[in-house]
């Protein structure tokens, strides 16, 4: 417990964690502007391809998180198109806070993009037809009923896309040594002084996660199902 | 007024072929067929919600095959309501009024006298989620009806409710459509509901149209065996046609009028089939008058149904339960049949 | 190309890749074993605490990957219980394959539960109550109706957990840097030599992953859904 | 035979209470209500699925309310047949013959005879995913009957069927029940499925039963408000009752037989009310023959509802169509309408 308090007055730790929140954050933020009409469309429509697009978005949960800080790299490298366009526009990536952002939002998006597209499907399409035939056009049936019923699954999404981000380590430790996250910090102390001092910079991420988890408990709930006789 | 012209519509694994369909300004129009008989289909394309490979659809004379849904003039009740669960009653049904152009004053008027009609006034402000069946439809019939639409879809309104719940409905259907004088295209599986609502109905099998009539005409004149078992006649046969008589086997039946060409099927109604008396009377060859025994005897409350054997031929008639224990009939009974030759119909 | 065939004629490589591949399957094995009577349980039946338990096995997704590690390490540490227990075992956390499995299992086994509880409650109980009735007893009815109905989803939950194995990297780095698994490998080859060097090792374990998303495809199919009329 | 005595079950938001059932052997009980009454709770009982708080089920004779499923000796048919995908038709029959003590030849035996019986030979190395509803259902049948269980339990097994398949398979379980003589108990919200098929029916109402009894009994005779509207009798008023006479409103009825103390209610079904003509007949005040005004006609086939208005009280006939049409009645006619006395129902 001692260890505990004293944790939480080294600067660094506090740093990282604030760090670690804010990048994750700002990856559900931008899941949240760019997977939600991805969602909708890939939730609504039928088109070529589709099936293709599925399964490059599940991807990234299915490759090595360093692999994908390779890739990051490589794609953003001074050799490939991509990184020209990313250098004209005056980003890094590599080590800086931009980087972090772009690896969070490379692996988190898959899960916001999942879990919003659940969501809209729950929508009965006859809700749409409904309000369409009473005059409302494709936008304003999509903010009078299919967001007002599938936004606790953006509130999920968002959640599980930071939860998701805030544990990444694999591929931040690639592309961002520094600055440092907290999971990268925890790393360092393990390796530079052992077990004992990285387990309280443990403790106190997993109480974020915790936060995390509880939030997400709250808003996933599902309405208790009605009796079947 | 909705005109539908050589509609197709393929999907993968069914396809609605060369459907031509014309429901006249204020009439109550009915898609009777079997589950999967595509008549839902025809719904959606009028709604606008599927790819319409060929044809024209028409709503009040206005070409609307390609428009989206909310310019089409169209209102719909689903058989499960599909009512906005995060509205309560009242904004369910004003939802479409902020869409009109003119008066919102008038669209607001209308609605309380809708919901005034419709008995709803209690529930406004009440969440749609622990309405009954009954109420629900009324609720989803109000958001409809408040914003005018030229024609009105009623995809299976009936099928979801408790049956207390059907009856009531149904008269309300009835009577909305009397006093709006709106159109209305109502799908359904239940010849029942159909025979009571519709001034026409068409009968779809397999995406194609079989028969499209008034109910007594489709009731009475089916055109195929298939609308002839579908609308409830038990007594349907090949037969030998020649002239006034139609030969089933060892009985022959006098029609009405000379039989067509090509005509091959005889039907009649159970319920045509009238009981003379336990008597035995000799049966001329071609009276219309049988001798018949009792195979089966069925009370179903009200009425009962009777199984014949007539000269081998098995025929099923129908009677009121008062007439069946008036007359005795029991198993294995002789039994003196009759049917009006206007009542032997062919096909 | 050159690179990623020379890569091939690389002890090293071929070593951490057949390392990572024997133990992804053996936690997939294991989560096999040992998550589907606890997901028939889940599935199946309510008591006390069964909202409690699903919480703590999905904690796994969402704990920061060193965390584990370090939670892992600790637990069998010479000081706590567990770890004295291993210990008389014989058994070798830190450094050792049996450590390796056991982080593999620990990140796996979460996803194997929810897909296979999910199977499970796919199949309608009242298929088992038929059974039942029929003179089957609890047992053959599993694996006369349950089993061949829900087998499927234990193909895919193992795929699902080896492709989450194979991935792993922040709780193996902490508590076996050696032997090494490829995502270990591939870091160290960052590190020590740079981007271009590490690329080669990361496109073959894209490949072995690339072959188990095809497989979880195959099996995931779903029929597709009779035509509502 | 089924006995339950005192049988509470809990579940969260709904009860059974003090529920008391005794079904003789070979007698064709049928549990009839409302969606949500709690009937096929009852019936999971039964079948042991529900842990049940309070009571005792008995199964010819034997105490199963512990025991499990499998040693209850018990059938049963659900609605959506629950056969099992992965297995063909004949396997899904065979299912569950290798249990058997005995000779298994036997067993297939009897088998081959079902299997026939049903009409399922040409199925049997089918899969069963593309069977149709009625198909489904036969080897649900065929799957539970083979293993000869003391009980069979059928759970809304016509509901889910088209109409056509909806009358076959209900023929063909009364005959099959009248063939084996199995003791069945089976759960619909329709009653006329109940009456057609029912020796005797229990209606159920939120956790309780309202009322036991033959189905004649239940329809004619109904106990309580609930169970006379529930049984389609659409004259339901509640009346002061003296002696002989039932006073509703401005209109009298006379009774078959003195009411008894605590009665408030009386019933009288759509189809006892006679007219008597369209003259009118100068009502006396209590012989049964009433003056009354056609306020609606409704023609529905074989049957026609007529809405009556006697003395200002809305009552409800059911005739024929022919009668109907015979009478020449139609919308705000005078009547004359009598009923016997002993249809006057009071409870």
């Amino acid at each position: 417990m001692a260890d505990l308090r004293e944790t939480l007055r080294d600067r660094d730790v506090l740093r990282s964690i604030r760090l670690s929140v804010l990048t994750s954050g700002s990856a559900a933020l931008l899941s949240f502007l760019f997977g939600t009409p991805f969602a909708y469309l890939l939730a609504r429509r039928e088109f070529r391809g589709k099936k293709m697009l599925e399964s490059v978005i599940d991807l990234p949960i299915m490759i090595p998180h360093p692999v994908v800080g390779i890739a990051i790299l490589g794609i953003a490298g001074r050799d490939h198109w991509m990184g020209k366009i990313i250098g004209a526009l005056g980003l890094r990536i590599m080590g800086s806070t931009t980087g972090i952002i772009t690896v969070l939002l490379f692996v988190g998006l898959p899960f916001y993009i999942d879990t919003v597209k659940a969501g809209f499907e729950a929508v009965p399409r006859r809700m749409e037809t409904v309000s369409r035939t009473l005059g409302a056009s494709t936008a304003s049936t999509f903010f009078r009923v299919t967001f007002p019923m599938a936004w606790r699954s953006m509130v999920v999404g968002m959640i599980l896309c930071t939860a998701r981000a805030v544990s990444e380590f694999g591929a931040i430790v690639i592309v961002a040594y520094h600055p440092m996250v907290a999971p990268v910090l925890i790393y360092e102390r393990f390796t530079a002084y052992g077990l004992r001092y990285s387990q309280p910079v443990a403790v106190w991420l997993i109480l974020v996660c915790l936060v995390l988890f509880v939030l997400l408990r709250l808003f996933s709930i599902r309405k208790p199902t009605d009796r079947k006789n | 007024m909705i005109s539908i012209h050589n509609l197709h519509v393929m999907l993968p694994g069914f396809s609605l072929r060369a459907v031509d369909l014309h429901v006249g300004r204020g009439e109550f129009f009915v898609l009777l067929g079997p589950t999967g008989a595509g008549k839902s289909l025809i719904l959606e394309s009028v709604l606008g919600n599927v790819h319409v490979a060929i044809g024209q659809i028409r709503v009040n004379g206005k070409e609307v095959t390609r428009m989206p849904p909310e310019r089409r003039g169209i209102g719909i009740v689903y058989q499960d309501q599909a009512l906005f669960p995060h509205l309560t009653v009242a904004r369910n049904i004003a939802y479409g009024i902020r869409y009109l152009d003119g008066d919102r004053e008038d669209a607001y008027r209308r609605m309380d006298a809708l919901t005034d009609r419709l008995g709803l006034e209690d529930l406004l402000h009440r969440s749609v989620e622990h309405l009954s069946g009954g109420e629900k439809q009324r609720v989803a019939l109000a958001r409809a009806l408040v914003v005018r639409p030229d024609v009105l879809l009623l995809d299976e309104p009936l099928t979801a409710l408790d049956p207390n719940f059907r009856d009531e409905i149904r008269d309300l259907l009835k009577s909305i459509h009397e006093e709006t004088g709106i159109t209305v295209m109502m799908v359904t599986h239940d010849f029942t509901e159909a025979h009571y609502l519709a001034h026409r109905v068409a009968v779809i099998r397999d995406g194609v149209i079989e028969q499209i009539g008034s109910p007594e005409d489709v009731f009475r004149r089916p055109r195929t065996a298939f609308v002839a078992e579908f609308v409830g006649i038990r007594n349907v046969f090949e037969a030998r046609l020649v002239g006034k008589e139609a030969v089933v086997e060892d009985v022959c039946f006098l029609l009405g009028r000379p039989a067509r060409d090509g005509e091959r099927h005889v039907a009649i109604r159970s319920e045509d089939l009238r009981v003379l008396g336990t008597a035995t009377r000799p049966a001329g060859d071609c009276e219309n008058v049988f001798e018949a025994v009792a195979t089966k005897v069925v009370h179903k409350g009200f009425v009962s149904d009777l199984f014949l054997s007539v000269h081998g031929l098995p025929m099923r008639a129908t009677l009121t339960t008062r007439e069946c224990i008036d007359l005795d009939i029991r198993e294995d009974a002789r039994l003196a049949l009759s049917v009006d030759p206007a009542h032997v119909h062919t096909f």
